[in-house]
């Protein structure tokens, strides 16, 4: 596992920006890292776009706000616009492919994008199109253990929702296979 | 912020007389509101009213802090944009020195019954000839839903977790009835937005406080239950239906004084 | 009563046209609408709302959807008294369908 | 034509606001001051000026905000609670580039304190009391004559670079009579095509806010305060100095506590100390330049304040060390005499060189 | 037991006042510190203690001074508009010697401005946005960890002097997640026989109030004040020094600047550069003496604030002169990057000695 | 600040039993009041009342800024000296800290009418447990004379000089009235204090408010009608005379509102 | 009815004690009074007030004036039912009188 | 006429200490002075005490707050206990003798005595007690021409109440009258 993860999750206020990057940092924390977890906040949320910087350390972290990433997590065209100059070369760009109509260019990061948006509908709910995202980036970029993000949804969710736990672990089962198979269309 | 395109209509189709279109007074912009907001309607209905009246260049309008701060975005006449409770103080002072221009505030619940009460009340107290346009939609909408003034027994909110209790927090204040008690006050009314008739009504309102206005008859203060949705958790439809099974429970509908009738509702002076 | 010499199609009273960018799709005015003119379409616009489109050619011009569409996005049309029969209007469920179709626009 | 008259600092603000063309006062009652409302209340109607009591000074600087967003010359005072309860609007008056005069005659506090004057809201005026980065323009009367003098320039300043402008003044200051003269006095034009007087078809409409929710405006909107309160401190320093020219210790005072400490210089010189005196008028923008300059002249400073060491601090900012600046205050009402600041003079510079 | 979660800034202050024991807390909802009173609101009630949703911060400030005047331990938490609306209580808190706990999660100013993180209340909090001579003790977290632990300190602290304590914070730190241990925590026993709780046979009757009336009277309590204030600068001095004993060069930083800054030094220490950084975290009273030695070490300073240059004065104050201090800020909500501060640290010193 | 030696009567004379004398719990000290008023009277009443209760040590006081502002010298019992207009707010920490204590404030008109309103209202909304002593008496008797929002229609006043023109001003409020109409209100009552008639009512009505206050029945405000001899210009027995003729026509006297009978003065709600 | 043996002097129903460094002269007390018991004192008390003193013994122990007084200086007594009849009490009157004399006070 | 005159009037709130002053310092401005007059304030003038620093100068007064005086004029006991130790030596310190008990025994200035209360018995009215005091101060300090003080008062008062004009005169002379007379008391 790296030393150091500093990761940006952006997209449009709905489309669960905010709790992906928790999860990530709950899972963090139960793996025993030094998290941050920084988002953008105010009525722009509402409807409009929604980012957070969450970082994960094996060391005490300094700064909290970044300017460049490692990795990056982008839901919409909008934040692909704006974040995709700031991975760092040889960081990773893993978009939604259903929202975004033109991807970065750049060809000194790893660019991928994830239909996530339509896998989600194959699990009948929206809603895990963060989730799929996730499993997703997990497969990329170990940082954190798949128990450890499904303890901390665990702790996260209220009881009421515990039904849907499993939903969430197909989600991010689903964002890995993604990942897997995006891999073998590139190769071909 | 300042762009004021007129409205254009794509295509006129023959044969075919406009009926409604969006007022000239409303810039053509797009509204930061959440779908379904009430304060995108009031902000129509009052530009209708300013177009009809032909008055875009004697109106004053006063925003407040609040989902409605960015009024002045979106309304094509000159605007303030007050401190947090303090619209009526602000309109105090433009119109005492424009005693001929129309002025009118626009404030939200938490801004006119919470922490702008004291400047409210007094302005009304005073009889400025103002229009106090108050969206009550119970609940603190731009800071994410936190409990007013107005908020409904037993109505959860982020900061009545376990819905209010009137134990604690009193009973929902009606501001209408309250202010109806000064001297000052001329015509004060109760309103939805909730249905074309309530629309219709709301507007007639504002048509005849703009009027009383004019006719420097004291203050107008117009209630409008509105909604809102996103800190309700509800759909647009389902708040207006809340509109109507709970909210007119506690804030009934209707005029509560006209200039030329006192008072509709018996205070101790007019017994 | 006049006979009608040829079968003329029947112009409708009403006809809405929508600003379909800043429709937020709340669907108040679907609720409104007695003769259900009005309808969400499946598309959304630049700002992710569904938007509303019109469903059939009842509109009778009553106007209830302008007046309680909180973003003032409904024109309405109402036919001219004298113009009461005429031939079909141009499709204009169809202009609306085809400006719906989302583009990529800059935020 | 000139008029002379014998009036308490107080009137003589009230008078000159009325000569400087001032459209609107809104004020709230509180000792030592309300002697302004109470004249305007008695003046203003006949002037065909607007003169209101408000319920509070909240509602006093809220309306002083909706008068200057209609482009009139509008003003308050108020004393130092009262000053405190106006300091969310003061913010938001600066924010949005507002001109207006606004008067603090400064009594002792903290709290509710004493009816007595003080000079403890230097910091308040002259740092900002509100919040955010903004800087009013400071004038700190020390005679009657001032108390009027500063009403005119204080709404010329304020008209000029669309700020507020505070007079600090004290209990004293306004409670006193001297002999006040009133010059004839021309409003200058301003331009206030941004007021919103109602929108013609003929210009956009007008908006007075402070708001800019996104950041990058916002901080454009700081930036462009920040380069007019540079300017202020280029073009509108003024201060007074007496006997400054031959002197090996320098008093630094301002309002009530100038007017002593010029006493209490003469009875040094008296005594054959080389003492000259600096009186800012404009706190801010602060005399810097000129202390630092003083400061390769004199052997040390010493400010004499109604506090326990506010002006001190720029005091020591401006020289940077190069001499000891020492303070001397008396706080709660209690006011020092000539005779003590003498002494204190006396002390200090003999310790200052002891060692 | 030591107890870790993951948590907002915003809710481990909130976690921490229920732990440190906070009897009451009175607040008005504005972003971004409205998750206080929502946390509190959910949680107060099960440990049987206060709290209420108040008309106005104008009301909060007051319903504090009623509570910390009653012996209980009272807080309230605003972000800028709503403390500038505070001042005047605050005065009255620390006349009145009342200690209590005040919370201000900073956004960028002036006026309405925008509710992204700011530092522009530095002065505000530091210097007495209120009128009259007091200090309010003034902690700076620097993470949500501080955010809790400034909790315990400063109900502390302020039972100790019987002083207001203010915790200045800003959004980002407010509104940013970080891992947060609470340690068990014993409450210290406080004297607060001076409260008022009801008048026993036994003991005279209490009087909280800040009036003095008689100006000898007044000017005896500002003196105590004052003493106060001395002895907590003598004290209560806390702050941070990372890599400070080479350090040819020093940031000096506090809150969400001071993070930032930190690894701006990372960055310019790989570049060669032996950077320092001193982070205050109590900004009353100021770490002035450590500055004024490291200005006998280092070749210049640099402050980084989210505002137009406000602890810079204090920093210059400290070192009189001795070495340039510079001033580095974003404003309006705008946050500097690290590799920005560290640009700026190489140009600063360039300049500082090209010449 | 701390004086409390007793009470002593010099000779009691034999045969006689004392039938009135000081109340204990008033310090025996001299008050600053000016001659004849009702500050120091109602006062006094206050601490008959906490005498004849004996709850001396279960009473905490506000006192205001105004001329009152040095109440807490004179009763002798727990005080805080509140901030201008802010008695209810620091009143509600102290009584919703200590539910079982008598909380009450003592506030002058523009101290509870003018700046202080909304901390009053919203107190009363919530219905806290707490009696708010009312001082009416139509100015600003500490800072010399200036109106007050209870100033009576064309009294001349510093600030009025000549005569408070309702027109610009409005009219009197009606601190009492206003209050009732909130459901968490109590006892409402107003009362005059220029008449041994007067005083025996006064004091009844703080008896029955204190009594309310232990069944925790909501606010209670006594709004007493006094005097400012000095402001008005007058000698305190024209004082009362002025109070018998003028005041109480724009203020009448009695009960607005007890807890048993919800209203006195019907309301929209009670109709 | 009993006749009276020998013409003893009756005893007032009440007595008024006044503190009269504490009266300020605002003469409440002697409008309340039906009996005109009470009147001010040419003298001054060393606050430079004129006082109040006893100007008769017609007090029927009403408490009128007590309750009137603002600055509570006013105790009144009230003969005890069984002493109705009595010898002359010592003259109150002079007493207050003599009390009264104004005598130099620090202040 | 001297340079510079530091006077200060001090006695009970009733008395008329401030206008005193205020009358000395309108015709101060007549005579073409330079003038301060400097009140204490507040609620303690209710009943309470009150005084206020009168200079007259022709030349610019620095300091309005002084601690030593050339001359006092003083009505009550209160004020001469805390004003008779700061007159200057040789100044004036001229009393009310009915209102004090126990003048000072300074022999370093001049003591007067005016039974300024009784001669305004005299006058039919007590409110002219400060004017004689004025004219008895007027008489040992010309700092001010009697024509000056009496076009001031016709300045200061109201229309209404200029029939009063006369009745002032006459009290300025009863005090100049006064003086004489305890100056051939003292002699004597
Ligand atoms: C002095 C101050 N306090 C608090 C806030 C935060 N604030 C912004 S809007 C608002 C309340 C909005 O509620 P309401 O007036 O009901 O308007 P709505 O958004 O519901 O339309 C608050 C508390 C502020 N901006 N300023
Ligand atoms: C914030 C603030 N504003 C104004 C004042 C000045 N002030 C003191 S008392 C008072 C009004 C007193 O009137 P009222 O409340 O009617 O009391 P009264 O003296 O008549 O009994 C005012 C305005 C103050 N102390 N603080
Ligand atoms: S939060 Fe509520 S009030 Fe605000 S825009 Fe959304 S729906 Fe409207
Ligand atoms: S005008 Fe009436 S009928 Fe036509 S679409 Fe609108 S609501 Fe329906
Ligand atoms: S009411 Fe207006 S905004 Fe809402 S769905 Fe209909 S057209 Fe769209
Ligand atoms: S000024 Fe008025 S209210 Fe104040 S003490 Fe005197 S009479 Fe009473
Ligand atoms: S008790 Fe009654 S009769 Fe006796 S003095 Fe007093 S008022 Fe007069
Ligand atoms: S009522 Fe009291 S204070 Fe007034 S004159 Fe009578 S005894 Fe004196
Ligand atoms: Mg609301
Ligand atoms: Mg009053």
């Amino acid at each position: 596992m790296k030393q150091l993860e500093e990761l940006v999750i952006a997209g449009f206020g709905g489309q669960g920006v905010l709790s992906l990057g928790m999860t990530l940092a709950y899972a963090g924390m139960i793996d025993g890292k030094e998290i941050s977890w920084m988002p953008s906040y105010g009525p722009e949320m509402r409807g409009g776009t929604a980012n957070c910087i969450t970082i994960l350390s094996d060391t005490r972290i300094s700064s909290p706000i970044i300017s460049t990433f490692d990795s990056a997590i982008i839901l919409n065209q909008p934040s692909m616009d704006k974040f995709a100059e700031r991975v760092k070369p040889g960081g990773l760009l893993l978009y939604e492919s259903g929202n975004i109509f033109k991807p970065s260019t750049r060809t000194d990061i790893q660019l991928m994008g994830i239909p996530a948006t339509t896998e989600a509908v194959r699990l009948k709910n929206n809603k895990t199109m963060n989730m799929i995202m996730l499993g997703a980036y997990l497969q990329l970029r170990p940082v954190v253990k798949i128990e450890s993000v499904m303890q901390a949804l665990a702790e996260v969710l209220p009881e009421k929702y515990h039904h849907l736990l499993d939903l969430n672990r197909q989600a991010l089962e689903l964002g890995a296979i993604s990942v897997e198979f995006q891999r073998e269309l590139i190769q071909t | 912020m300042q762009t004021d395109e007129p409205v254009t209509h794509a295509c006129v189709p023959d044969d075919y007389d406009v009926a409604y279109h969006r007022p000239a007074a409303l810039m053509d912009v797009n509204m930061h509101y959440c779908p379904g907001c009430a304060h995108s309607l009031v902000h129509k209905l009052l530009m209708e009213v300013v177009d009809e009246l032909g008055i875009q260049d004697q109106t004053i309008g006063v925003a407040p802090v609040g989902c409605s701060v960015f009024a002045y975005e979106y309304m094509n006449i000159d605007m303030q944009e007050a401190a947090h409770g303090r619209a009526c103080a602000v309109a105090t002072a433009i119109k005492r020195l424009m005693p001929d221009k129309f002025v009118f505030t626009y404030q939200g619940d938490g801004d006119l019954a919470a922490i702008g009460i004291a400047e409210t009340l007094h302005a009304i107290n005073r009889g400025e000839n103002i229009l106090i346009v108050f969206m009550n939609n119970a609940v603190y909408g731009m800071t994410s839903g936190q409990m007013a003034p107005t908020t409904l027994p037993g109505m959860k909110t982020t900061t009545s977790p376990f819905g209010r209790d009137t134990k604690f927090y009193g009973a929902p204040m009606k501001i209408a009835e309250l202010v109806a008690q000064l001297p000052g006050s001329s015509y004060v009314t109760r309103q939805v937005v909730n249905s074309p008739h309530g629309v219709r009504k709301t507007k007639q309102a504002l048509l005849k406080a703009f009027d009383w206005q004019k006719q420097n008859a004291g203050t107008c203060l117009i209630e409008i239950i509105g909604n809102c949705p996103s800190n309700w958790r509800m759909t647009p439809l389902e708040a207006s239906r809340f509109i109507d099974e709970e909210m007119v429970k506690s804030f009934p509908v209707g005029d509560i004084k006209t200039p030329d009738q006192p008072s509709l509702a018996p205070t101790p002076e007019n017994l | 009563m006049e006979a009608t010499p040829t079968p003329a199609v029947r112009k409708p009273r009403g006809r809405v046209e929508i600003d379909i960018q800043k429709c937020k799709g709340c669907e108040l005015c679907t609720d409104a609408c007695k003769k259900e003119t009005l309808v969400l379409s499946d598309a959304i616009n630049i700002k992710g709302y569904h938007y509303v489109i019109v469903n059939n050619d009842a509109c009778n011009a009553c106007l209830d959807c302008a007046l309680v569409c909180p973003d003032a996005v409904i024109t309405v049309y109402k036919l001219q008294k004298s113009k009461k029969v005429n031939i079909t209007p141009p499709d204009i469920k169809e202009q609306l369908r085809a400006a719906a179709t989302p583009k990529p626009v800059p935020v | 034509m000139n008029v002379t008259k014998l009036m308490k600092g107080n009137e003589a603000l009230a008078e000159a606001a009325i000569r400087a063309g001032c459209d609107a006062y809104f004020g709230y009652p509180i000792t030592p001051q309300s002697e302004v409302l109470e004249y305007l209340a008695r003046e203003m109607p006949r002037h065909n000026r607007i003169v209101l009591q408000a319920e509070s000074e909240v509602a006093s600087i809220n309306m002083v905000y909706g008068a200057a967003g209609a482009g009139f010359r509008a003003m308050t005072s108020s004393s130092s609670p009262g000053f405190s309860l106006m300091q969310e609007g003061i913010s938001y008056l600066a924010g949005a580039e507002l001109p207006c005069l606004l008067v603090n005659v400064n009594r002792a506090g903290p709290g509710l304190g004493t009816i007595q004057p003080g000079q403890g809201d230097y910091f308040q005026a002259t740092k900002g009391g509100g919040h955010g980065d903004y800087r009013l323009i400071v004038l700190a009367p020390a005679s009657v004559q001032e108390m009027a003098d500063h009403v005119f320039l204080g709404f010329d300043l304020a008209d000029q670079y669309r700020n507020p402008v505070v007079i600090l003044s004290d209990g004293a200051i306004g409670q006193m009579m001297e002999k006040v003269t009133f010059k004839p006095y021309q409003k200058p034009t301003a331009d206030k095509s941004w007021a919103t007087t109602g929108k013609p078809a003929s210009r956009k409409r007008n908006a007075i806010s402070s708001l800019f929710i996104q950041p990058e405006r916002m901080e454009q909107h700081n930036l462009k305060l920040t380069e007019k309160f540079n300017r202020i401190r280029e073009s509108e320093i003024r201060f007074e100095e007496v006997n400054t020219n031959d002197a090996d210790y320098l008093l630094v005072a301002y309002g009530l506590s100038a007017r002593i400490a010029q006493k209490a210089m003469d009875l040094a010189r008296a005594k054959g100390l080389r003492v000259g005196l600096l009186r800012p008028i404009t706190l801010f923008p602060f005399p810097e330049k000129r202390l630092r300059e003083l400061a390769t002249q004199v052997q040390g400073m010493l400010t004499v304040e109604l506090n326990s060491g506010q002006m001190v601090e720029d005091v020591r900012l401006a020289v940077e060390g190069r001499v000891p600046v020492a303070h001397y205050g008396r706080m709660g009402g209690m006011i020092f005499t000539p005779e003590e600041i003498e002494r204190q003079l006396e002390t200090f510079f003999e310790k200052a060189y002891a060692n």
